[in-house]
């Protein structure tokens, strides 16, 4: 899907017909499905890389956390989703942004600290909202949404409005005691919650096996009842698959499940490097998963089922198209005002001070 | 008027709210225990049912998050802790989350959770089952504080913080629960932000906090057979709190002891004599009292811990003292 | 072992004579180990009958988590351990600090809050310290001393001292996230610690399958790579070998394990009354569980094992002498001084105010 | 002297204890990183083994619980927080233990647990990665805390906090490290409780809290060049504070400004004019001022961020207005 600024700012021809191609393959099963999923792999990536080179160019400020590498795990299952279910995130949230229909333009002007952006110049990278489409947020306290998501769960099934909650995470997040109780919690309360741990091997500069004796962290619900599965988080029919099966659990009543995706993040923990430059240890490892990268090997896949060259490339030119219009509609937005500092700190309803904005 | 008891004020706030609206339920520990929450949730489960009273395991850290995660969609949840010592494993989500979500997002989300903290104190329990903490969350932006002290406002703030759009930290002291007052039938809300003058005078105002507020209505009174005219002023709400009648009062009595149930140290007490101190300086005519808990943790002997814990006679000997200072400079 | 207060108040014929006894039968394997651990058990029980009747005649006052029912665990592990490992309890640990070699008269005279107290009058029932003897602290914030007995297990590696720590903690303990960040921290470091859960099947009021879906609090530890044994810990011979086998893995640098000892309390959360009058449903569970007292099987064991009546009833009687000293120590100590409320807030080395006492 | 950055100082000072104390070691988040504390402990764990410099899964609370653990086993560790807000997790650790083992056993043991944690704001990074919390911690019975401004005293406190039996939270503030100062070698302590003067002056007091504290040595210099004599006061060390020394220049200019890095609602800035105004009633001229951020989380986008959070000129601009009263009441 792209980006509404996309759709109201440009029009293109080539906008239009990708949209065509989109609905014309999504009968044909997996291969539609999988074009869509390969578009929004291609928009994450292409957007992302937009955002490192304007880091790069100190045009952008805050710190943002890149998820080239990842992508195939937000979107297959976002693709497994609902406009009406809800994701919570964490400090890399780009990708889970844009795989559940978050607006590219907005986000873009977020990270540049304009009015325009999705929280209107608070949030920056890290920090992202977009309720219309379920984006409930991302903040980044690690482990912070996960007992949230939880309660979003806890809110559906009181409320029997047959919504999911997804919280995503990294393996980092599995060291924090709270991530345990909200696993219990959700088991206990049969909660329609997905447990998504993205396995990127590392928590900023500690590797896995440097914060756990056990590679196992598909087993983290086990002790409290919560079924866990383990997939290949770069083969984006697999992660689309694997939660398929657990959202479907948790929508008829048989609660929630956790899903580890094994994959790898290209660059550093937070900003546009690759981490090896700063003395962490991963060029080993990264060689070995640069050639895994879940876009081509979607792309490699499409090529198998039949898809045309060309039509691969329309994809290609919409997410350039898409993150260079984001950018461009954030850099003509203007900074929020000063005067507005202050409001907002309580919410408007009950008349308090200075509660708009 | 029907008399009823605070703890009885608090259980009918809670049936009033569940029976008016179905966003609100109640989650934390002892919602199914005969004893823990006194008797201020006797019967709620049979009464409401399980699925909207839920009573969890000892995860205060996840069960609270779960509160602000089902505000954050709506819902009006009321998050138990049946001692604030134990509220501090779920600071995380309270300061960190549920305190900044609305500002983070520019006002494109609320979180309507109110989080109910029990002080629980005296009976020989000790440090870590003594706490009232109320002034680290006074400190936060984004968090609403109200600490009633008499039946009324018992069920009035309640019935507020739930309506509130806002995290509403709600605090009762459980050396209230007995206590009677008039308390209506019906649901009715007491503004957040306003204090209550309990008695109107003109020697001395007294701001009385949560338990130490009805310790100032008796200090009133002993005060009074003294021949001394004191203006008691309850708080009830921390913050916002009521700064414009505490002002006014000050400027009319030019003495203020503050009696505060937490500690000394950057506690509600030098807030709010701090603020005083500054905004009312042309009024004052001797420096703020505070009585406060000294900066130590809890005892548990019987005889420390009456030594420790400040009663209307602190109160009194405090604002005596005031007065005879300015009856001195006037004698003077 | 009798307690010092005793010996030094005493010093009756019949403690001597049990005191000969026990290092007789001491070579006879376990037969004297387990007269010494029926010993520790019975004088556990006696003390805590004592201070039930106490509370319910007003003389304590402050809240009482009684152990009765649980003695074969205390008892059993603390059997395994050296003077100089540490114990670290919570609320319920009257049990803990007599099987660890606390003295019963300095625990009776805090109970009733004087100023001969282990903690002069600061702790009450729920906090109890003997440094000498490695009771290294009990407090009632649940879960709250599990992540000091890591540190301490910590200390003891990196001093290389040859100490191991115990951790002990009910069933609802494992319901706090950082007991799972301490099982984790334990085991990524290898650290000489001993996880006891006792578990009595509540929480107070909620039972454990109303706080989670599965029993199987031995298995906590597995997600993070510590094992973990469950046994019946109302046999104190079995609680014993298992504690034997986990403080030598600890004590050999092996790492940590978790023990689960199921068993009961049969009195109520708090208090001497027997909870069943106050509305929670554990008469049946009650029902069962009497019949297995740990103190009954250990009687018929050492009969089995041949032991006289006549030892036993000395035992029994000592255990009952030592309850009565205790409380006449108590009631004959005076309350601590008001002025004295403010001391010790700070440690006196760095000579800030008040620190004297 | 030599000149050493604040960052460096903070670095010497870890060298110093490991080197001198084999019961010193560092735990925390971070400590094997290139980047997580800034340059203060670059390289520490390459000279100091990484059996004594400990980085960790990210567990704040079982950490700090670890390491107040060890501490009451004798040994002084170092906890590091890369960040204050993350050490809201671990408040129980803190608040609920180390603070009151000492107190709860009367004194039969103590806690020597040094707690850092790092002020690191600023850059956009927005609400949740920006809070300066020391006030929640300086109400606390029980806990020092101290705030190093100058290279100077980043290690001289460190070394004094790590050798004082008591938990001590020190906190550093990531806009400083780059300060360079004159700093001696070797081991030396900076009193815990002690204020430092950095600027001696008659006509108005400034205190200044860490970041604040130099900003208000910013201040003194550009109020010298219009005239106003201020004398600059770094606390250094919130509790216990250096109440004498403060009152001593308070009771000399009669004016004070406070200038906290904190929230102002109970903040430090609360504490010290709520103190001052009561035991310095008869010398203040004018209510105390207070420069603290506003009880408002903190923004992310960079205009916002400058609009936040408070300089020098906010100083110079309290300082001034209240000479400026003091004149106008002088000429009246
Ligand atoms: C409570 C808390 N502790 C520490 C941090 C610092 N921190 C930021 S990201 C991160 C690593 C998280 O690792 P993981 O969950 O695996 O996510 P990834 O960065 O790999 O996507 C850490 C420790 C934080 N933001 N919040
Ligand atoms: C952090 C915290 N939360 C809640 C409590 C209240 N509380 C006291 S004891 C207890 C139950 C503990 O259960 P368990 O660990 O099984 O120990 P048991 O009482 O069964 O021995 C609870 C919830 C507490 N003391 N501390
Ligand atoms: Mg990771
Ligand atoms: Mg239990």
């Amino acid at each position: 899907m792209a980006s509404k600024c996309h759709l109201v700012e440009a029009e293109s021809a080539e906008a239009r017909q990708i949209a065509a191609l989109e609905s014309a393959v999504s009968r044909d099963g997996i291969a539609g499905l999988l074009l869509e999923m390969y578009s929004t792999m291609l928009r994450i990536r292409v957007f992302e890389e937009q955002v490192a080179a304007l880091v790069e160019a100190g045009e952008i400020k805050t710190p943002c956390h890149l998820y080239i590498g990842q992508e195939a795990v937000a979107t297959g299952v976002c693709a497994a989703l609902e406009v009406s279910d809800t994701i919570w995130g964490n400090h890399r949230s780009h990708g889970h942004y844009l795989a559940k229909g978050g607006d590219s333009c907005t986000m873009m002007a977020e990270i540049f600290g304009k009015k325009t952006g999705c929280c209107k110049g608070r949030g920056g990278s890290m920090h992202l909202f977009s309720k219309e489409v379920g984006i409930l947020g991302t903040v980044p306290i690690v482990a912070g949404t996960v007992p949230l998501a939880v309660g979003a769960a806890l809110a559906a099934k009181l409320r029997r409005d047959g919504s999911v909650s997804v919280a995503f995470f990294g393996d980092g997040t599995l060291d924090e005691g709270h991530v345990h109780e909200s696993l219990n919690l959700a088991a206990l309360y049969r909660l329609p919650v997905v447990f998504v741990c993205e396995n990127n091997f590392y928590a900023s500069h500690m590797q896995l096996l440097e914060r756990r004796v056990k590679d196992n962290l598909h087993q983290a619900g086990e002790f409290f009842g919560v079924p866990g599965v383990r997939e290949d988080g770069n083969d984006v029919v697999a992660v689309y698959e694997a939660a398929r099966g657990a959202v479907e659990r948790a929508r008829s009543g048989d609660g929630p499940s956790l899903l580890e995706f094994r994959t790898f993040r290209w660059r550093g923990h937070v900003g546009p490097s690759w981490d090896t430059d700063v003395g962490v240890k991963r060029r080993d490892e990264l060689k070995d998963w640069l050639p895994k990268d879940p876009i081509a090997r979607a792309r490699t896949r499409l090529l198998e089922l039949g898809a045309g060259m060309e039509a691969l490339e329309r994809v290609e030119n919409s997410a350039r198209d898409d993150a260079q219009f984001a950018v461009s509609f954030a850099r003509r937005s203007p900074y929020p005002g000063q005067d507005a500092v202050l409001d907002h700190v309580f919410a408007c309803s009950e008349g308090g001070p200075r509660c708009e904005g | 008027m029907r008399r009823v008891s605070y703890a009885q004020a608090i259980r009918e706030a809670h049936a009033e709210l569940l029976s008016a609206d179905p966003r609100v339920f109640l989650i934390g520990q002892g919602l199914w225990s005969p004893w823990y929450a006194g008797t201020t949730l006797k019967d709620i489960d049979r009464e409401f049912g399980r699925d909207r009273v839920i009573d969890t395991p000892v995860s205060e850290n996840a069960v609270t998050g779960a509160a602000v995660g089902a505000a954050l969609q709506g819902m009006h949840p009321i998050v138990f802790h049946p001692r604030m010592d134990f509220m501090l494993l779920a600071v995380d989500p309270i300061v960190n989350q549920a305190a900044n979500w609305c500002y983070i997002f520019s006002g494109q989300i609320s979180v309507p959770v109110v989080i109910r903290a029990v002080i629980n104190r005296g009976g020989e329990q000790g440090a870590q089952h003594s706490q009232a903490l109320h002034a680290m969350f006074m400190h936060v932006p984004g968090l609403k504080v109200v600490m009633p002290s008499t039946p009324y406002d018992a069920k009035g703030l309640l019935i507020a913080a739930v309506q509130d759009d806002n995290p509403v930290l709600y605090i009762d002291d459980r050396w209230l629960y007995e206590d009677e007052g008039d308390v209506p039938e019906g649901r009715y809300g007491v503004p957040i932000g306003s204090a209550a003058i309990r008695r109107k005078g003109t020697d001395v105002t007294i701001v009385g906090i949560s338990y130490m507020a009805r310790e100032a209505v008796e200090a009133g009174e002993q005060l009074a057979d003294e021949g001394i005219d004191s203006e008691v002023i309850d708080l009830r709400s921390l913050k916002p709190w009521d700064k414009e009648l505490v002002l006014a009062s000050v400027r009319k009595t030019g003495l203020l002891v503050v009696a505060d149930s937490g500690w000394r140290t950057c506690g509600a007490s030098a807030e709010i004599a701090a603020t005083v101190s500054g905004e009312g300086f042309a009024w004052l005519k001797a420096p703020v009292v505070r009585v406060a808990l000294p900066d130590c943790p809890a005892p548990t002997s019987r005889w420390q811990e009456k030594a420790y814990y400040r009663t209307a006679a602190d109160i009194v000997a405090a604002a005596r003292g005031l007065v005879g200072v300015r009856q001195y400079e006037a004698s003077a």
